[in-house]
């Protein structure tokens, strides 16, 4: 533990985490909004990978979790006008309970037919939002009453802390017991259970944590964007971009997520210029990095560091 | 030795897969202190057995009892709990994490709440890996060790919860003769220790020098139970046992070290060796299915850079010993692919001619492959393998399985062969019976090495001991 | 000020040298480059540029800027224009709309088409205190967030017709023509399944009776659908004169089935596609027949300025202008007119002068309504004002047959549409 | 006659929806490859063939024809660009290659999307029908292209099964697709078969998006939709079954038009979507797989 605290990469993040809470006081308010964004994405892609990396489960559908966190929290500001935080934790509830529904078919499907129930969660999750427009604020999305904070630091200040208590709590998660039980749960289920491990019951715990940081996450996203809609937050190009930001960064890292998420957005914002192409382009760039290196930019890394 | 009440108990235990009964009424105890071999060939149910008392498959009937605990239906996890491990042949390891760290995994509480391993945990988990043998490499990743380290691993996996039964599957699987007797060692220790093991091997050869008990299995019945030298002896065993029929395993660790192997035109060579020892290996790798090392001379030249088909084209056929047929197409359409690098009037000539080498497909040629009988598919691959008109035919393992008469006829079609054709053969058995007669050479392959080689009337009196 | 090092040693290192130094150009760009002096008068563009009413945003503002900045511009001071695309989200388009008013110090933003983006971005308006103009989205719910909360809101402006008034519109073309001209008397109302229908379809339901059509049932499908057929079935059994649509984000398809199926009613109310001047081809002439409401059409002068601005936009782009082109047009000298009345560029004089706008623009003349109207800061409806127009496609053209002072061409349906036979006068 | 209008409108869609999974079924039975930008490959058939028919005005056939050639363009680039560096890459763990090879034909499908809405904007288009007019089919007016687009579908089909029970080439994509190993151990390069299956699956992709393209229309937006509903259909009747494929696409396409009759237009696409969830739980290898 005690090496884990002086070792080379910890200190850079808490170099890199303590440089960017420092950012409010030198760059425009714009750079702010984009990483703001970027740090609840990374949450989502950190959320996933536990699922995905760590437990084998193939989700395809992460906006599922998301959109609940997000609708959650969303319909409980703008019909029952409670308290933001009360809202938040309304969103989190919401995305868990999701998330152990999403855990049932995760017992007996593997592979690309939990995929595909991932995936058609989603789906219906969408038609739910479309056919229950009158609370839902269907196609046209559901404004909310309050945000977070108007001001760029603030909301900037607030996703950070977000990201680096959930990136810790995720990544302590994956480092402890549980992890290593979830990681042998999914490389292996049979020699797992034949350990004495009750896999059934880790498992549906690995799908409630990530449901509840990625429901945490988007109820916190619907505050700062002031508004819910299904493509901010359930489309399935969202949950393909929360997957690909995972891959991108390195699998089974947990901060690779963060890493990939971040520069996703930040990349797609560089090559704003572009226009309609800057997504096209991104989409190459990652593209060419996973296929260069299949432990994403977090392996680009270590692999500099060993050889 | 099996004073006291056995600790684990089975009684009547029956599995059944469909209409296929698996395990039939299967009684067996285990004493502590007592290490039992559990043997019989490729699908005898021996396996499943082992799956049964892990919890791993749910038994129709019977009981399975460890001290008077029922643990028959119970969850795998539960029976684990119990007091039973495991050490599987084929297991990921954890890959990101360290030996060590593997080890500790099977110290854990099964409990979401528990974050962060004790630290008696994790010294337990440095003796019982340094009791295996795993002292030097502790900190190292999986990745990084040799076959048999991983295979030590498992074992300081299975034992780390201290289990009363250790069931063991096919302890000595693609080892070294030379870590065989470490291994051999270190499951004895564990009988020392007062544990129940229970190992499950294919023949009685390997396991009979440390067990205390043979039972073996077929077709998921007990045939016979008692000493290694009894079971041995048994004329049911015998039977079963000539018929050849031995578990194939594929894409195991296995090494090959300084293999020459020199096969001259029209030359009849037999490899044999015991399940295990490289020939499917060895096969693979002139057939350019796996990379390898050194080099082969095909016809004089240096064979260069090859696809595998490329090598089949170019006339060295091989018959796996899985046989690799098309199970849903015909047996004629088998046939037919094995043709189409030809033009349509050889292609139909040669299959004339093997219709009545094989009398049998003639009357079959419609049927799905997977229809057929183990014979008659071992047939059709050697048929399919011949209408490519190869110069040098590899035949690994045909007698896999088969029943004695059916042995007859493709001994006799062999025989057609060599007389009527040029044809090159390279015969890979263990079933020695088979392999010696049509031999005009016989290499013996044992854990990756050749350790003799010499023609077959020589074979019985140099190199036999070991085989009958 | 450490970020350049920072973003520079951590690209490098993962190896990414290409985007590396672009990423390393963007950067520096974006930190260094200071708030500047303003001297051109900056006006943000959000649209979704890979759609035609999207692009329609951004060429109508480009031809605006391009002709006030020839004049001399706005008190001698350049229009110079942010142009982003937010890709149909309302995520990129808040991004966006952060970036435009924080670092390029946007006078104002106009756009959007999309009613879910239009509402994403009010509040940032009313929080930025950035004047904000929605150039073509329909909700209702975007002027009735203005009058919800007037303080707070008081920055957005609705520059095109609530759902509400589109209905009122359809209504009246629909009295004239089709009751007046063809007898009708049944209808039924299709509409897609979204949430900018919903006040459509309530405004049709209250003023299609007092047209003269009987609404004999309301069909609401799902954005989603492909395949138009049960609906048409359906319908047919019903055997009303005409369909009074609500389409924005389906059109091709229904339009093409109804014809490709010759279904015997007759098509009308708002096709938002077939706007366009490309419907025609992207339905392979399934279009004729149909009637859709729309803001103009070419070659009818609404106003003086009408054809000079389609002409423009013809010569310059190579297509004629969608209905958001001409609102966007409008829009930009809305601004430019209201910047010169308030002499300051400041959002609250500029908000001021905005609410005082009485201009003729192409669409006819502009007026935005005031507090006391549900739909706040909405452009005023009704004859003299803004009424749009109704078109229809005929031998791949678009007439205009409504209002009657300004059609040229009568109303006619293809030979499958059953009419109702003509009372003999 | 509303039992007749749904038996017909049922029919044709149905067979859209199963010559358009056909592909994706056969490219996952004979290589084991899960191309997640298959939507792509439609879209960009029906795009073509509407620029070359309708915008040069060159006409239904060769617009058709211009359509079919971009498909089978399309399906080698996906292959050869995406698909075989995946498979081949040494840096790629064998075990994650699947992984890789759905993360990697997503973002394909992205570029495609992106490609298509830069060229030709995110605007629906119709692809010219290859047959104009409507037909009286007792007492159901129906397009005539209907007729014709569920004609070619079965006679497209009706190929496909010719060349795969009937001829050399078909033999060893069958066999290929049973046992890989033992296609190799006979002499024949695994290479050039899964090239051949490519070219195949562009040849159907590319029909299925001209006539989804004439039917439906079409836009970029739709590629997600179109992968989504090529993967339901194709998982629903069992991973690598033509067979399954079809039934599948019947049962989906019909139980979607009874919904759109008799209960409503816009819950068209519900029932299916929990039907899919109900067999995937009681029957994860779909209703007619096989393992």
């Amino acid at each position: 533990m005690k090496k884990f605290f002086s070792s080379k990469p910890f200190i850079l993040t808490i170099g890199t985490l303590a440089i960017a809470s420092l950012l409010p006081f030198g760059v425009s308010d714009y750079i702010l909004g984009v990483l703001t964004t970027a740090f609840y994405f990374a949450v989502f892609s950190m959320s996933w990978d536990l699922l995905f990396g760590y437990a084998g489960e193939v989700n395809f559908g992460p906006t599922f979790l998301i959109g609940l966190g997000a609708y959650g929290a969303g319909m409980a500001d703008s019909l029952l006008n409670l308290p933001v935080p009360v809202c938040i934790l309304i969103g989190a509830l919401a995305a868990v309970i999701g998330g152990v529904a999403l855990a049932i078919p995760a017992l007996r499907l593997t592979g690309p037919y939990l995929g595909l129930i991932t995936l058609v969660a989603v789906l219906l999750l969408q038609q739910v939002i479309v056919i229950f427009a009158g609370v839902t604020g269907g196609e046209i999305g559901l404004s909310m009453p309050d945000v977070l904070s108007v001001n760029s630091a603030p909301n900037y200040e607030y996703a950070l802390a977000f990201m680096t208590v959930s990136g810790a709590i995720l990544f302590a998660i994956s480092r402890s017991n549980f992890g290593l039980i979830l990681q042998a749960a999914g490389q292996d289920p049979i020699a797992a259970r034949a350990l004495g491990f009750n896999i059934t019951k880790h498992k549906i715990a690995a799908f409630a944590i990530s449901a509840l940081f990625s429901g945490l996450s988007g109820a916190l996203l619907v505050f700062y964007l002031g508004t819910a809609s299904v493509n901010a937050v359930v489309d399935i190009a969202i949950g393909v971009r929360v997957i690909i930001a995972a891959v991108l960064g390195g699998r089974r890292t947990i901060i690779g997520g963060a890493i990939g998420a971040i520069f996703l957005i930040v990349a797609g914002e560089i090559l704003r210029p572009l226009g309609q192409l800057s997504t096209l382009v991104v989409a190459i760039m990652a593209l060419i990095v996973i296929m260069v290196s299949p432990d994403g930019l977090l392996g680009m890394l270590r692999a500099r560091r060993t050889t | 030795m099996n004073n006291g009440a056995p600790c684990l108990e089975v009684t009547g235990l029956t599995k059944r897969f469909g209409g296929l009964v698996a395990v039939k009424g299967i009684d067996m105890n285990l004493h502590r202190g007592e290490i039992l071999g559990l043997i019989g060939p490729n699908g005898s149910g021996k396996s499943t057995v082992m799956k049964l008392i892990m919890g791993i498959e749910r038994p129709n009937e019977g009981s399975i009892r460890l001290n008077d605990l029922e643990l028959a239906g119970k969850p795998t996890h539960q029976i684990a709990r119990a007091g039973i491990g495991i050490v599987f042949q084929h297991s990921r390891p954890l890959h990101r994490q360290t030996v060590l760290e593997n080890i500790l995994l099977g110290l854990l509480p099964d409990r979401l709440t528990s974050l962060i391993p004790d630290q008696t945990a994790i010294d337990q988990a440095r003796s019982i890996g340094e009791r295996c043998g795993l002292g030097d490499v502790l900190n190292r990743l999986p990745a990084s060790l040799p076959f048999a380290d991983l295979r030590r691993m498992e074992m300081a996996k299975a034992i780390a919860r201290d289990p009363q039964v250790v069931l063991v599957d096919e302890p000595f699987a693609g080892l070294t003769s030379s870590e065989v007797k470490t291994f051999a060692a270190l499951i004895e220790t564990f009988r020392d220790e007062g544990r129940a093991v229970l190992l499950v091997d294919h023949n009685v050869k390997s396991v009979a020098a440390m067990v205390d008990r043979v039972l073996a299995m077929y077709l998921g019945e007990k045939i016979a139970e008692g000493s290694a030298a009894d079971v041995i002896a048994d004329p049911t065993v015998r039977r079963v046992y000539l018929g050849g029929g031995l578990e194939v395993f594929y894409g195991k660790a296995q090494a090959l070290e300084n293999i020459d192997l020199i096969v001259h035109e029209r030359e009849f060579v037999s490899i044999v060796g015991l399940n295990g020892a490289g020939k499917t290996t060895l096969f693979n790798a002139i057939s350019g299915l796996i990379p390898a090392r050194g080099s082969i001379t095909w016809q004089g030249d240096v064979r260069g850079k090859q696809t595998p088909a490329a090598i089949a084209r170019a006339g060295i056929v091989q018959c796996p010993e899985t046989r690799e047929l098309f199970g849903d197409m015909s047996v004629r359409e088998n046939l037919d692919l094995g043709g189409q690098h030809q033009s349509k009037a050889d292609s139909a000539e040669r299959l004339e001619w093997l219709l009545n080498l094989f009398p049998i497909l003639k009357s079959r040629a419609g049927q799905a492959a997977r229809t057929l009988s183990g014979g008659e598919q071992q047939m059709l691959a050697i048929a399919r393998a011949l209408m490519m008109r190869p110069k040098l035919l590899i035949l690994d393992e045909p007698t896999l399985g088969l029943a004695p008469v059916i042995l007859g006829q493709l001994s006799d079609a062999l025989t057609i062969l060599r007389d009527t054709t040029d044809i090159t053969v390279l015969l890979g058995e263990q079933n020695v019976t088979f392999a010696l007669p049509h031999a005009d050479r016989v290499y013996v392959l044992e854990h990756g090495r050749i350790i003799w080689q010499g023609p077959p009337d020589r074979f019985a009196d140099e190199a036999g001991a070991a085989y009958l | 000020m450490n970020l350049k090092g920072f973003i520079a040693a951590r690209s490098i290192r993962a190896g990414l040298l290409a985007s590396a130094a672009t990423m390393l150009v963007g950067f520096a760009g974006w930190a260094v480059s200071p708030a500047q002096a303003a001297d051109p008068i900056k006006i943000g563009i959000t649209t979704e540029l890979a759609t035609i009413p999207g692009k329609a945003i951004a060429n109508g503002a480009e031809l605006a800027a391009d002709q006030i900045n020839a004049a001399g511009g706005i008190d001698g001071r350049q229009i110079q224009l942010v142009i982003e695309d937010d890709h149909l989200s309302s995520t990129d388009a808040v991004s966006s709309f952060q970036r435009m008013v924080k670092e390029d110090h946007v006078v104002a933003v106009v756009g959007t088409f999309v009613s879910e983006v239009g509402l994403a971005l009010e509040p940032w308006s009313a929080r930025l205190h950035e004047p904000y103009l929605i150039t073509g989205a329909a909700a209702n719910q975007l002027s009735q967030f203005v009058h919800k909360d007037y303080a707070r809101n008081k920055y957005i402006f609705h520059a095109y017709l609530p759902a509400a008034f589109l209905a009122q519109a359809v209504c009246d073309a629909s009295h004239d023509i089709l009751v007046n001209q063809f007898h009708m008397k049944t209808a039924v109302i299709l509409s897609e399944d979204a949430a900018w229908t919903q006040p459509l379809d309530a405004g049709y339901q209250g003023c299609l009776p007092k047209a003269g059509l009987t609404v004999e049932k309301e069909i609401r499908f799902s954005p989603d659908t492909t395949d138009f057929t049960p609906i048409y079935q359906q319908l047919a059994s019903l055997n009303p004169n005409v369909i009074i649509a609500g389409w924005a984000h389906v059109g091709v398809q229904p339009t093409v089935q109804w014809n490709t199926q010759h279904v015997p009613i007759a098509l009308a109310g708002i096709n938002a596609q077939a706007g366009s001047s490309q419907f025609w081809q992207a339905t392979n002439g399934g279009t004729e027949g149909v009637i859709t409401g729309n803001v103009a059409a070419p070659g009818v002068a609404i106003t003086p300025k009408t054809l000079p601005f389609s002409d423009a936009y013809q010569k310059k782009f190579g297509y004629s202008p969608a209905y958001s082109a001409y609102t966007t047009y409008d829009a930009m000298y809305m601004l430019k007119d209201a910047i010169e009345r308030a002499k300051s560029t400041n959002a609250l004089p500029l908000v001021a002068a905005l609410e005082k706008t009485d201009m003729v623009g192409t669409q006819g003349r502009l007026e935005f309504l005031g507090q006391s109207s549900q739909f706040t800061h909405a452009l005023r409806y009704g004859p003299g004002y803004v009424t749009g127009v109704a078109i229809q496609w005929q031998s791949g053209q678009q007439k205009t047959i409504w209002p009657l002072n300004l059609a040229n061409a009568k109303a006619e349906f293809p030979s499958f549409v059953k009419l109702p036979k003509m009372a003999a006068n | 006659m509303l039992v007749l209008q749904i038996l017909i409108d049922g029919f044709a869609i149905s067979t859209l929806y199963a010559l358009g999974a056909l592909g994706f079924t056969l490219i996952f039975g004979v290589s084991g490859v899960l191309n997640l930008a298959h939507g792509g490959l439609l879209v960009v058939s029906a795009m073509i063939a509407y620029y070359v028919g309708t915008r040069l005005g060159l006409g239904a056939y060769i617009g058709a024809g211009a359509g079919i050639l971009a498909g089978i363009v399309t399906a080698m680039a996906t292959y050869l660009l995406i698909v075989r560096p995946i498979q081949r890459s040494r840096v790629i763990p064998a075990r994650e290659r699947e992984l890789f090879v759905l993360t990697g034909t997503l973002l394909w499908g992205v570029m495609l999307q992106e490609m298509l809405s830069y060229i030709f904007t995110d605007t629906p288009i119709t692809v010219k029908p290859l047959l104009p007019g409507i037909v009286d089919f007792l007492g159901v007016t129906t397009p005539a292209n209907e007729f014709i687009t569920a004609a070619i579908s079965w006679v497209v089909l009706g190929c496909l099964w010719l060349l795969v029970n009937r001829t050399k080439m078909g033999k060893q994509l069958l066999a290929a697709s049973i046992n890989p190993r033992g296609l190799t151990l006979l002499g024949f390069e695994l290479s050039r078969i899964y090239l051949l299956v490519w070219i195949i699956y562009g040849v159907l992709a590319g029909i299925a998006g001209i006539l989804l393209g004439s039917f439906l229309g079409t836009s970029s937006e739709f590629i997600p939709a179109l992968t989504g509903s090529a993967f339901s259909i194709v998982v629903l009747g069992g991973l690598g079954s033509v067979s399954g494929t079809l039934f599948a696409a019947y049962v989906i396409g019909y139980i979607e038009t009874l919904t759109a009759y008799l209960v409503s237009p816009s819950l068209r696409n519900v029932p299916a979507l929990v039907l899919l969830i109900l067999v995937l739980y009681i029957r994860p290898q779909g209703l007619l797989g096989r393992r």
